[in-house]
């Protein structure tokens, strides 16, 4: 079945099979980019391994005029570099598809298919006429394919050359070489082929506001606005750039241009147990801290974050979500440690989640958890996943207001501890349910002592049922209050709608897609997209205004279907699930498949699995 | 952990420290561990050297993980923040504090169960960011509040009170710290608070991560024959290897250095840590010669006792790290966020 | 209001308030055990602190010659023994009853009520003049004020006496003072008061094919007589006393009495991470090995669930629950880690749960729980709680059936495996969703890689989507299997039963006596202790045969119900919870209080909290 | 951990060993690695010396945790058993593996950052235990698969890729396990494949905890100028303290033990290492001496290779614990179950 009629002009999917450790990720970045520079609609994802070296990597273009770039499932042109992997590559090329491949070698006979169009580069040999150094012969490969296809996809030459220029201006020797190499694949291509192809880039106007930029990076730059100075983390993928870049970010904007001192430090821990401790060590002294890990980084901290929970300190932790259980696919993506992270820790414990849809939004949210944990002095979690977070996505310039002033919450200040007859850490305020915290060494009065033994509403240490309760209910109504709080879900309604789709997270794309090409078929529906939890209002009423709602999750387990069951007055038999949780960053096409194989029977709570 | 007020009668000993306050301004409530327990002779000592050294009550934050030794912090200085955290994990959590605000006193106390057993790799890695912290492990070669439990510091040969014998090598703080570069290690006993003061006081003083590993007897579970930690057998086998003497950076000139040879090392704030009464050629600022005068000691069952090793030139947590001297939680936000001018700026890379 | 009409024989509760350290706990034992051996239906709740020694602590003994045991709330007697809590105390005294307090000095007046009786028996004065020693007077006070309750209440004093004697067979100095002690207080309370009391004692013969044990010792049997070669802990309240049990049983039946050398080994580990790594180890080679831990521990060994249910490594783990969140109340009991139980770790997990009510059930799940982990292959928890586990229950004698053999699951042969082509570890078999697996060293054919990184049904490294979504899938098949295999959920109906009450664990005794209490008022209720996870077929159609059911636990976030939710049909309007997570076991009062209250209303989905 | 079918070619070398198999039998599917990755030596060597000493593939259980060095027990002994287990969590996995069964050989590979930050805890209480098993850490000073961050074995000043400094004290597996009583401490070099594999053979043979630290450089983020870890430093530094020998029990009395003054060490099996070319008075069972040789090399710069330390004295885990010679999943069900007679019986004591 075909969603889409391919106009032949920007909308077309690429897909690039390399090696790993070959240095195909610049080149393939640079396509992208310069796409992008073009002004049109583009994505790109990196479908790559758990290792370092040697091991097969995919890099997958999509180009689309009205904006819809979600992960495509065939391909106008494979660019075959991975002779390992020709007979998986091929296959998925579209029939009258195109295939580049190096054809310094022969392809093997068994791999020809009628209805595809070979273009063979004779990139290796080409290169090794052309560079001396092992090395460069390999890396420019790379180039000189990306040459190859500003050729034969009309990609703007003058883009790609500044590309290469901002990339290298203080490497002549590598300018030159770069240059060269991508002139090699660019001539051979209008030489022998006939360029363009019947598929093709023409120049847009869709990215005048936009930037091109990954979550992680995208979360590091919110922490720096948000005014983080202690950073605790171990490495971990795929959230490992989420520190890589905030220490990048710091290096730049965090020197004291008069000292020369840092105003950040940045702690990488003996491990995860060690990295959420000091992130709670610095918040409860006052500083604005977070540590960034994945689903086996939160396993770890789950007894931390209930003393986070319980001593009410403030906490953000970034899990950028790879797929589970266990070490399962580290470089793969889910969305399948939502109950996880919002039940983490034994007793009974509910933290505050983000929910990003892309990278915009992390920036955003990164932002918003410090106000939220500082306000409601509670661990909150900004749950992201690996294609938001490691993959390039094209969205709205970012914004920053000046006026904004971080929301520290209740935080006594020497002369309000001053004028208190006596404090008590634990009394809800004003009939809210937040209870004014002061930090160490600010005034003698304010000290107290900080346990996550059983205490009471003043602090001190209870056994006692009663006052053991009376603190655990507040903590629930204060978790409660929250929702009011948070980043709202993103409803779109349509008209007729007869249904409604719930999403969460990396979908976001695919799904907003689907639900524009049932439309497109016919069947319409509204779409939601959670963004946080605590759930707001209207995400109880989104689903009390609809008959019955498909919740499209990357996990197994319906995880978020089971979070609205649990947390929301929706009868769980409205609640449908489509369960894609495979590991790469999911399509419109499945989304819109299983959908329609579900509406074909009479709606009721299945879970469906796909494969891809 | 459970607090129960205290009686208030004064202190027969009203005397005033520079700040004004009594000792008893810095106690905290009534204990409730054991009568006779080591940890509350530890708290005794503490109290004593923080008032010595004026320490300004709520610029002092206390931190533990948990124990009956991590429960200690309730009973001193009750106008201090406290922080009893989770069982081992006190390390990384005064470690994020102090990475926070450097301005404040962190004083850790801690059990051999905490900080050998669960809370290992966290010690071993404090030690390496040489977190500026006095570190303290009530050190009873037991689990007390779980009962009696053997720990990892529990001797080879000695006896459980059912009588069971430990097999296991025990794990020395001191020599743990030596072979990871640890900066400043002494091994005190809670029965000789006389030696335990000037420890404290030095270690308060120190540059970076101060342990000090006392003897501290549990006499519930591990104070009966066959232990190698009872009070009896630690008085009998220990030697007081180094006699030390903190002399504060003020009275630093006033006060005349190795009359009797002895050594000296000044600390990074002036002030000064005399040895007497060493062993000869002891060099506390020698790790190789400290590894083997202990180790040595220890071959010979002897429990070695006083301030061990110094090394002032180790960077600490935020020299390593180029911080400000002042708290980072004191940074304006000025210069914390770039602003909308510069967010704009930086996009063009991702252009 | 009043559930039962007191008759005065056997029906009364008595509550001793001690100060913990000073010994108390052994006389407090002795008039459990006494009023036990009398053939009379009683139980005994300690209620004691997170200290070693110097702070109030209790134990609470109710008799009822109908079997209703759960916890009273007002007493009948106090034995007070600490001053320091003679106010609370003496509030919980019901009017008309009796306090037994020492004499030595005055009461307070302010303590004084009019609706009370005192008893004051001067036992530290008798004990300073019939002892010596410091200790000893401080000890024997307490057989002092048993003896004086021998008299007061009428027990067998020839059973008082062999016990002592039983205690102190091979200490006769103690066994001489333990005598005169008992005498002292029992001759004083003859002597001055009208005994016994008009409350009292009379031998049944109830527990004639009884014992009386905790829950803790129960589940150390069961391992012994599971087979269980391998133990790794590390020590936490309340789950020590497994532990200690474990040894205690192994150093007298597991010593090979022609060696002398251990047919087993404990590990005393360096954390939980480390216990739940070694039974994981143990297992994967074809040991039976347990750890036993509290919330703490599990949430400490999240990651490593993971990877047992991931790479399919039988374990078995006793939970203890306190509690919690964090370190919260260590000497209290809840249910409130069912939910980080059930799905322990990051990414898609579920896990068995074996769900005891009682001592009896202890072992028997126990032995169940190797069998389940070595036939499914994967990780069995034992969810106690601190009530079962930590006081003695009378329950019925142990039983035995010689020819149970280990259920080892699918564990192939040495022949097995020379029989095969070639080994794959991860093929369902048969039609069912377990892959026979291979013990290292038993065959050459028979090794493969385990690992808990991605990987497809033969065993090999993947990161292919469908090949790792076959194995997931397979889990959850698998784990959906084991719903027929577990404990069936015990069900209780009655006649003209109006709706459900669902109950776990510990609550079981009060749960059942308050629908006992709620039927002798006209309100006939079916009763359903759930015994496991996943949860079968009996479980819904309870549910389902019901107009609606409450659901009694102790916790604050309704773990049982929300996993009734998510893991039945049925629809959650039809569950209301009755919460109760003070700490103290649950007494059947507050249970019909609480249904009764939510009665009077039209019956919806609310959480009804009650403190004690 | 991705393993790729290897191409069917014969070895050149088809030597065969005692059990008739040729080195090949010992390989394992086709290394991942970055070509020059030092691990792939370090995997070459242990695929010499376990062919060398005829051990049952099926007999030996190949332990690792979470890393590029923990990928590599898939590059050998393709018919042993293996488990990759979780990041920093093998010593507890293997220790319980070995107490189930003890008739296996347990061979254990690691990372710098497996071992000495996550799993240090674990690490230190392994060596404790004394489990039987050989140890490998496989160390590079940086977190290969996370992509070059330091580890905690990263020298005071060595530079990463980037040009930052390390400042941290580095973590010396070896000093460590002194500190901590380790039986069996050799450090290697993964570029000399002639030193490691007569020290993997006696650790094979070694009673205890065989710790064998290698230093094995990472190509990719850790060869550069700059870095302690390389391989230039590593050949330009290291020095070849000790070489040894291993001799199998069998071969025991026709060898010639020390015919030029040489250390011998009898291992419980029979077996003697041999120690020859060693630094004058070196004592390999003096554990004093070695720290100080070490330390005082480490002072200079020097990385010390060679077998160090072996401590054939103390007792293994299963020792330690009375367990019997033979595997504990091997005892019969009659004598772990007591029957229900004497679960009758032993009620008495509930009621
Ligand atoms: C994660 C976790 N595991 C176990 C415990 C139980 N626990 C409490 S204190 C303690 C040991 C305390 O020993 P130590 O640190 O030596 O202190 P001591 O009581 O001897 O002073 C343990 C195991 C816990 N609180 N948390
Ligand atoms: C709990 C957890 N945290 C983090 C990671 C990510 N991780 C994988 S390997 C590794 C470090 C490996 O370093 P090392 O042990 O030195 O091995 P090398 O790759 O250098 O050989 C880390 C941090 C993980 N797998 N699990
Ligand atoms: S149990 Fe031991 S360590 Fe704990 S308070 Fe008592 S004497 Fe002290
Ligand atoms: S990254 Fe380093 S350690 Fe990992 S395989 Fe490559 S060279 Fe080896
Ligand atoms: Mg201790
Ligand atoms: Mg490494």
């Amino acid at each position: 079945m075909e969603y889409r009629v391919s106009p032949r002009i920007n909308d077309f999917a690429v897909k690039l099979a390399n090696v790993n450790g070959t240095g195909s990720a610049s080149a393939n970045g640079l396509i992208m980019q310069a796409i992008f520079r073009m002004g049109i609609p583009v994505s790109g994802k990196n479908l790559f391994p758990s290792n370092i070296q040697g091991l097969p990597t995919w890099y997958e273009i999509r180009v689309n005029g009205d904006g819809h770039v979600s992960r495509a499932l065939d391909y106008d042109l494979m660019v075959a570099m991975n002779a390992q992997t020709y007979d998986r590559d091929l296959k998925e090329v579209r029939s009258g598809g195109y295939v580049l491949y190096d054809s310094s070698w022969p392809l093997d006979d068994h791999l020809l298919r009628e209805d595809i169009h070979l273009i063979g580069v004779p990139l290796a040999r080409m290169c090794i006429e052309s560079f001396a150094e092992p090395r460069e012969r390999t890396l420019m490969k790379n180039i000189a394919y990306a040459g190859a296809m500003v050729a034969l996809l009309e990609i703007d030459m003058a883009i790609v050359e500044a590309l290469i220029k901002e990339s290298f201006s203080r490497k002549p020797a590598l300018l030159a070489s770069n240059t060269r190499a991508l002139r090699l694949g660019y001539d051979y291509a209008k030489e022998h082929f006939a360029c363009p192809l019947p598929f093709r880039l023409s120049p847009m106007n869709a990215n005048a506001d936009k930037i091109l930029i990954d979550g992680n990076t995208a979360i590091a730059l919110g922490c720096l606005y948000a005014g983080v100075t202690v950073a605790a983390w171990y490495p971990i993928t795929p959230a490992t750039s989420v520190m890589d870049g905030f220490k990048n970010l710091c290096e730049k904007y965090r020197k004291d241009p008069e000292t020369g001192e840092n105003n950040y430090i940045i702690l990488q821990a003996e491990d995860e147990l060690a990295a959420i401790g000091m992130v709670i060590g610095a918040m409860w002294n006052g500083a604005r801290a977070f540590t960034s890990t994945a689903g086996p980084g939160i396993s770890l901290m789950n007894e931390l974050l209930g003393l986070a929970y319980y001593a009410e300190i403030p906490v953000v932790v970034v899990d950028v979500q790879r797929v589970g259980p266990s070490t399962g696919m580290p470089t793969r993506t889910q969305q399948s440690d939502l109950l996880e992270c919002a039940y983490a820790s034994h007793g009974d414990t509910k933290h505050i989640l983000l929910l990003p849809g892309n990278p915009a939004e992390c920036f955003d949210f990164a932002v918003k958890s410090f106000d939220l944990a500082d306000r409601f002095q509670t661990p909150v979690f900004i749950v992201s996943d690996l294609d938001i977070g490691m993959n390039d996505w094209v969205v709205p310039k970012l914004d920053w207001d000046d006026s904004y002033r971080p929301d520290r919450g209740r935080v006594l200040t020497h002369d309000e501890i001053e004028a208190l007859p006596q404090f008590h850490r634990f009394l809800g305020e004003n009939g809210t349910q937040i209870a004014p915290r002061t930090l160490p060494g600010v005034h003698p009065k304010g000290a107290y002592f900080t346990r996550g033994s059983g205490h009471n509403k003043f602090g001190l240490y209870t056994e006692i049922p009663d006052e053991y309760q009376e603190v655990m209910d507040r903590l629930l109504l204060k978790h409660r209050a929250a929702a009011s709080a948070v980043p709202p879900a993103l409803i779109e309604e349509r008209r007729n709608a007869e249904f409604g789709v719930i999403t969460v997270g990396g979908c976001d794309a695919a799904v907003r897609e689907a639900v524009e090409n049932l439309a497109a078929n016919g069947i319409f529906a509204d779409f939601m997209r959670i963004r946080a939890f605590p759930f707001g209002r209207e995400v109880e009423q989104f689903i009390a205004d609809h008959e019955f709602c498909f919740v499209v999750e990357q996990n197994r387990d319906s995880q978020l279907k089971s979070m609205l069951i649990l947390e929301t007055a929706a009868p769980k038999e409205k609640l449908q699930s489509v369960l894609v949780y495979g590991g790469f960053p999911l399509s419109a096409r499945t989304v819109v498949d299983e959908i329609t194989r579900q509406l074909t029977r009479v709606p009721q709570p299945v879970s469906i699995r796909k494969g891809k | 952990m459970p607090s129960i007020a205290k009686p208030a009668v004064l202190h027969p000993s009203a005397q005033r420290n520079e700040l004004g306050l009594t000792l008893r301004d810095y106690e905290g409530s009534m204990s409730t561990l054991c009568a006779g327990c080591g940890h509350d002779s530890v708290t005794a000592a503490i109290v004593r050297a923080l008032w010595e050294l004026s320490v300004e009550p709520h610029k002092l934050a206390k931190m533990s993980g948990i124990g009956c030794s991590s429960k200690t912090p309730a009973y001193f200085v009750t106008g201090a923040h406290g922080f009893n955290s989770a069982h081992g994990r006190m390390p990384p959590i005064a470690t994020g504090a102090n990475a926070a605000n450097r301005e404040l006193l962190y004083i850790g106390v801690s059990g051999d169960g905490d900080s050998l057993s669960i809370g290992l790799g966290h010690l071993c890695h404090a030690i390496r960011r040489n977190v500026r912290m006095v570190y303290i492990i009530e050190n009873n070669g037991v689990y007390g509040l779980t009962k009696g439990q053997f720990s990892a510091s529990a001797d080879v040969g000695t006896k459980s009170k059912k009588g069971e014998a430990n097999r296991m090598a025990p794990i020395d703080p001191i020599q743990l710290g030596l072979s990871l570069g640890a900066t400043f290690l002494a091994r005190g006993f809670s029965g000789d608070k006389e030696q335990l003061v000037p420890i404290l006081k030095a270690a308060v003083a120190h540059r970076g991560f101060a342990i000090i590993d006392v003897v501290s007897p549990c006499v519930t579970f591990n104070d009966h024959t066959g232990s190698t930690k009872s009070y009896l057998y630690t008085r009998q086998h220990r030697i007081r290897a180094t006699e030390t003497d903190y002399v504060p950076p003020a009275t630093e000139i006033l006060t005349e250095i190795s009359p009797r040879g002895e050594t000296a090392v000044t600390l990074h704030d002036g002030s000064v840590v005399r040895f007497s009464a060493v062993p000869a050629d002891y060099n506390p600022s020698d790790r190789l010669a400290v590894a083997k005068f202990l180790q040595e000691n220890a071959a010979d069952g002897r429990i070695v006792t006083g301030l061990l090793y110094v090394d002032e030139a180790t960077p600490n947590i935020h020299e390593m790290n180029n911080t400000p001297a002042k708290a980072l939680t004191s940074v304006p936000w000025s210069k914390l966020c770039p602003g909308a001018e510069m967010l704009n700026a930086l996009q063009e890379e991702f252009r």
